[in-house]
């Protein structure tokens, strides 16, 4: 087992971002960001206990150019956009290392994968830093992980006094810490710290693991409750931007004279004309229907297509909604209900 | 230029011909062929599925393909004008370029079809998806038993494809075609029926015995034209229709075309009368 | 290699003083830089602050609002409007960090031809100064 | 302040007894300890959850518009009757949705409480350093207490950000005062948040605001909380023209923070809803208050956040200052 000492951090990243491009949870007017990092690689914080953006930022980034084109003189050339560059986000926790392989499911399974994605999956590395202190909106155990999980990740980082404990979970972290050796150091103490964050138990706890409610919630389409909170919901998209796992987006073309790219933009399934068809048709005309897919969709749908429920209990949405519409307690409401 | 092989990225095309349709101008008929062969060879278009066209620097629209498989090109969409992509093709002439990906979806399951009889009820450009499968039928004839074709319009200029409902497939061996619109102006010419296509559908009562009924048109008319197939003592598995909603990547992931655990882009749009009763009812 | 910066500037001109009088300024074979792009609105109270951004956005370096003189609007007391909003929205414009003397607002009635030429020398010469506005304008 | 939650509790069940009103809307206890949530009652049963205390809550204004808007189009009867708990910011926001023909105050009953602004759990659990587990309030002095330690704290620290701009206390024009108000809250008017930004020189100030907005990402959370954003259709959601692009960057920010703060220039009511809500932090009240100082200043306008009959920006002054 490796260690790495708090005081060397700044120089791995250092050393990293000869080959990549380096993400890490910076404070921005009082803002903990998953940010870029250009020569600033002492910026790098351990305050917070989740980054205001997840690091589905990093793979599946807001706005992304798909494509660029020019059509002068009815000359018609499309080109797809240059190749990404290698990246490594440092500081992610367990919660949205897991979501990335929510997201690895929609994109690169089935009949298509999404090239973008793949291609920033392929060139990525997740370095993980085990949570010291879960809050109260944190729920993850109650989906099968913990604050010391290393699913997903490619190198977790314990942290302990002064120095971080260091598990290579996939063979790209093996080969991050080896190409980085110097930077590491041999780890002699055998405790059981990486046990004790695993064993950790968040304030919310797993009261709200859904079990088999996806079974459950098949039948209730039609259940009041969910008008219930609809009528709280404000519509706004908050919950689903700032979800590391919602992977909703729309497609945009932006034209300037002949030239002109077609980006795509995350999108949200609470906003009004998302569902909206040409001729005016939307099969989900209120907050009601666009409420009850969101948590359909997480708890019943994505389950039966891929399994797994489409939530790490991260908790920022239940941090951010505004009127505390709460998917944890979307859960035990409905396991108590049916 | 031939390359990509990222689903996102549209391949180029030039419109061949325009025909239009109807007398209103609002359908019209897009003959289409890609810029690179080796691209036409990569589109395995099967009847019923779709295509994502791209009028650069508008948008995308999910289009299905109108023409049959067995009469490969020119690959031919039908076009109603409706939001801000179909009408801006609208403005397009012929040699102008446009993009296309896919085939996307499934598709009308003609092959399981073999050795019945097939009914097919279309209203307004509900038609467009139903003429590549019946195309498609028509060409394999001998595979199957009688075709009958229902088909209504709000006027007779509002009738599509009126070369093929009047002349060519009325002129095949088996194959019947009953035409209805829903009234007719003073001194219009008008022969055939006049009425709505689900009370036409019962007149004509077509026998459930071996057979599919397969329809396609406006929301309001499947739904009143799938009751009058369970009247006509149809079951579930025997009617095929098809789902419309809103899709803007086609290949499952942008979340629009969600309903249930499927996605209409990748799972539909073709569904068995019994496929669409077990998902939840918002569509 | 240095070019010659040549500024974008839209001028929003009301359609009863403010055009006639850069008509005016035509007719009387008048100069004014060929940096300024004109666009006719029924009245300066037509425009709103979010043209201006938009305007910048697209590449605009400078925007001037012409309109009629006070008390003489076609439509009574449009520019009187204009001019409350234009208070605010250069101020605005300013907290944000554009520079307030990309945006000009200007009283030219329908005969002052002159007026309207050495405005639009006057802003064009402020804006080749200023240099190209870089800020809240769109990448490529 | 159970008293409180009783006395409310006796006029709703009168209001509904009574049949004066078909919907009651205030606040109940939400999944977290001290998160208090807007609730919904049709009968009296249902409102038997509702709490008054001292917590953080979200405005409740904005959702008349979806119970009582549409006024005009005559979906609602001029009989039908909703009840909403109101404090001095509600207050406001409610004279905001009258004043612009969005609902019509028949329409409304309105149970009026004093306010001596409210508590943010968030700033508690910060300065006791773990999670509280209790937290009881007695005037000006907050009690919070956690697993491990214990805390006096003085009220003013973990005062919610919006009720220190506090501009209005008191429901002037409520059908029922639950109480008088204790002691007026001091309102001050306290732009001094604004002229820091207004020192800066231009260049920061840019470089201010680009940062912000560059972490914004269009969850249009604060424009769906404001209640002055009350169009029946909103520019963001059209799309010919298109004002604003779907696609994020830093010029389209710029664009809509400038066309979200305009619109509710001189008609916003200063209740800093939108910067509470925003999931960024972005200092959407800097934008606000820059316009409201502005307003005061320039058109001689007492009290900008108060809603007038007529707005600042829907009438002028022949002697407007000029500043070109």
């Amino acid at each position: 087992m490796d260690k790495l000492l708090r005081s060397n951090v700044s120089r791995l990243l250092k050393k990293l971002s000869e080959h990549a491009e380096i993400y890490a949870p910076t404070m921005e007017d009082g803002v903990c960001v998953l940010s870029k990092l250009v020569n600033n690689y002492d910026d790098w914080t351990l305050d917070y206990v989740r980054t205001t953006n997840s690091v589905k930022d990093i793979f599946f980034p807001q706005n992304e150019e798909i494509m660029r084109y020019k059509n002068a003189n009815n000359d018609l050339n499309i080109e797809p956009p240059k190749p990404f560059k290698e990246r490594v986000a440092f500081g992610v926790r367990p919660c949205d290392a897991a979501a990335m392989l929510l997201l690895d499911n929609v994109f690169l399974e089935g009949e298509f994968y999404d090239s973008y994605y793949k291609e920033r999956r392929e060139k990525g590395a997740l370095i993980t830093i085990a949570c010291e202190k879960p809050d109260q909106y944190c729920f993850c155990t109650s989906f099968h992980s913990s604050p010391g999980a290393t699913e997903g990740s490619d190198i977790v980082l314990y942290p302990a006094d002064d120095y971080f404990l260091v598990v290579a979970v996939t063979d790209k972290g093996k080969k991050l810490i080896k190409a980085n050796a110097e930077i590491f150091e041999n780890a002699t103490e055998k405790s059981g710290i990486v046990e004790n964050y695993k064993s950790m138990k968040t304030p919310i706890g797993n009261n709200c693991s859904p079990g088999e409610l996806n079974e459950k919630l098949k039948n209730e389409f039609d259940n009041p409750y969910w008008k219930k909170i609809a009528r709280r919901c404000l519509g706004c998209g908050n919950c689903t931007f700032v979800c590391p796992t919602c992977h909703c987006f729309a497609v945009c073309d932006v034209a300037r004279g002949c030239d002109g790219k077609r980006t795509r933009t995350w999108d949200s399934c609470k906003f009004q004309d998302f569902f909206l068809m040409a001729g005016d048709h939307n099969p989900r005309p209120t907050q009601v229907e666009r409420t009850r897919q969101r948590f359909m969709h997480k708890l019943n749908y994505f389950k039966e297509k891929y399994d797994k429920y489409q939530c790490v209990g991260c908790g920022r949405c239940v941090e951010k909604c505004p009127v505390g519409v709460h998917i944890a307690d979307v859960i035990t409401h409905m396991k108590e209900e049916l | 230029m031939c390359s990509s092989h990222n689903q996102l990225v549209p391949k180029v095309a030039t419109i061949k011909k325009i025909a239009e349709e109807t007398s209103s101008g609002d359908v019209k008929t897009f003959y289409v062929e890609f810029d690179c062969p080796k691209e036409r060879a990569e589109f395995n278009n099967m009847p019923g599925q779709c295509a994502m066209i791209s009028v650069l620097g508008v948008g995308e629209s999910m289009i299905s393909i109108t023409s049959s498989p067995t009469r490969p090109d020119p690959l031919e969409f039908s076009i109603k004008k409706m939001g801000k992509v179909t009408s801006a093709l609208h403005d397009f002439a012929e040699g102008q370029k446009i993009g296309i990906r896919g085939p996307y979806g499934n598709n009308f399951p003609a092959d399981e079809w073999i050795g019945k009889d097939l009914v097919f009820i279309g209203g307004g450009i509900g038609l467009a998806p139903l003429r590549s499968v019946i195309n498609y039928c028509i060409d394999k004839k001998e595979s199957y038993g009688s075709i009958t074709i229902i088909y209504g319009s709000r006027s007779p200029s509002d009738l599509c494809f009126k070369e093929e409902i009047f002349e060519n497939w009325p002129s095949v061996e088996g194959v019947k075609v009953h035409l209805a619109v829903d009234k007719i102006e003073e001194g219009e010419q008008w022969d055939k029926s006049i009425g709505f296509v689900p009370q036409y559908l019962e007149q004509i009562s077509p026998s459930p015995d071996n057979a599919i009924a397969i329809t396609c048109g406006p929301p309001i008319m499947i739904k009143y034209v799938l009751e009058s197939l369970e009247k006509l003592k149809f079951k579930d598995e025997q009617i095929i229709t098809t789902l419309e909603l809103k899709m803007q990547c086609g290949v499952g992931y942008c979340g629009r075309c969600n309903i249930g655990d499927k996605y209409v882009c990748i799972d539909g749009p073709v569904f068995s009368y019994k496929q669409i009763k077990e998902m939840p009812q918002e569509f | 290699m240095s070019v010659e910066f040549k500024p974008n500037i839209i001028c929003f001109a009301c359609n009863w003083c403010s055009y006639t009088g850069a008509d005016m300024a035509g007719t009387s074979r008048m100069k004014y830089p060929a940096t300024i792009r004109i666009i006719r609105v029924p009245c300066s109270g037509r425009v709103n602050p979010t043209f201006v951004m938009k305007a910048y956005q697209k590449g605009a370096d400078g925007v001037l609002i012409a309109g009629c003189h006070p008390g003489d609007c076609h439509y009574n007391s449009g520019n009187y409007f204009a001019k409350r909003r234009f208070l605010l929205a250069t101020r605005f414009m300013t907290f944000l960090g554009i520079d307030e003397k990309r945006l000009r607002m200007e009283w030219i009635s329908a005969a002052e031809g002159v007026k309207f030429a050495r405005v639009m020398r006057e802003f064009s010469e402020t804006i080749s100064k200023l240099g190209p506005n870089l800020r809240a304008r769109e990448e490529a | 302040m159970m008293n409180m939650t009783e006395k409310m509790l006796e006029q709703i069940r009168d209001l509904f007894e009574k049949k004066n009103i078909k919907l009651f809307i205030g606040f109940e206890k939400g999944f977290e300890k001290f998160s208090r949530i807007p609730a919904f009652a049709e009968n009296y049963d249902e409102a038997k959850s509702m709490i008054i205390d001292e917590f953080e809550t979200p405005l409740l204004a904005k959702y008349l518009i979806r119970e009582l808007g549409e006024v005009g189009a005559g979906a609602v009867e001029k009989s039908e009757r909703v009840g909403i708990l109101t404090r001095g910011c509600d207050y406001l926001s409610i004279r905001r949705l009258v004043v612009d023909n969005i609902i019509l105050r028949e329409n409304l009953v309105i149970i009026g409480i004093p306010c001596n602004g409210l508590i943010d759990p968030k700033k508690a659990n910060k300065l006791l350093g773990e999670e509280a587990q209790e937290i009881t309030v007695d005037e000006k002095i907050v009690l919070a207490k956690g697993e491990i330690k214990s805390r006096e704290i003085n009220k003013e620290e973990i005062l919610l950000d919006r009720c220190k701009k506090c501009i209005m206390s008191k429901v002037e024009e409520s059908d029922i005062l639950l109480e008088e108000n204790m002691d007026d809250m001091e309102v001050s008017k306290d732009y001094s948040a604004v002229e820091e930004i207004e020192k800066l020189t231009t260049e920061e100030r840019y470089e201010f605001w680009r940062r912000q907005f560059d972490r914004c990402i269009r969850c249009f959370a604060c424009r769906d909380a404001c209640t002055a954003c009350n169009c029946r259709k909103c520019i963001f959601d059209i799309t010919e023209p298109e004002m604003l692009e779907k696609t994020v960057a830093t010029s389209e920010q710029f664009m809509f923070h400038f066309i979200r703060a305009f619109h509710v220039a001189g008609r916003c009511t200063a209740c800093g809803e939108c910067e509470k809500v925003c999931p960024v932090d972005i200092p959407l009240g800097l934008l606000n208050g820059k316009f409201k100082k502005d307003i005061e200043l320039l058109f001689d306008v007492d009290e900008a956040g108060i809603p007038a009959e007529i707005e600042p920006l829907g009438e002028f002054k022949l002697d407007d200052p000029v500043e070109w």
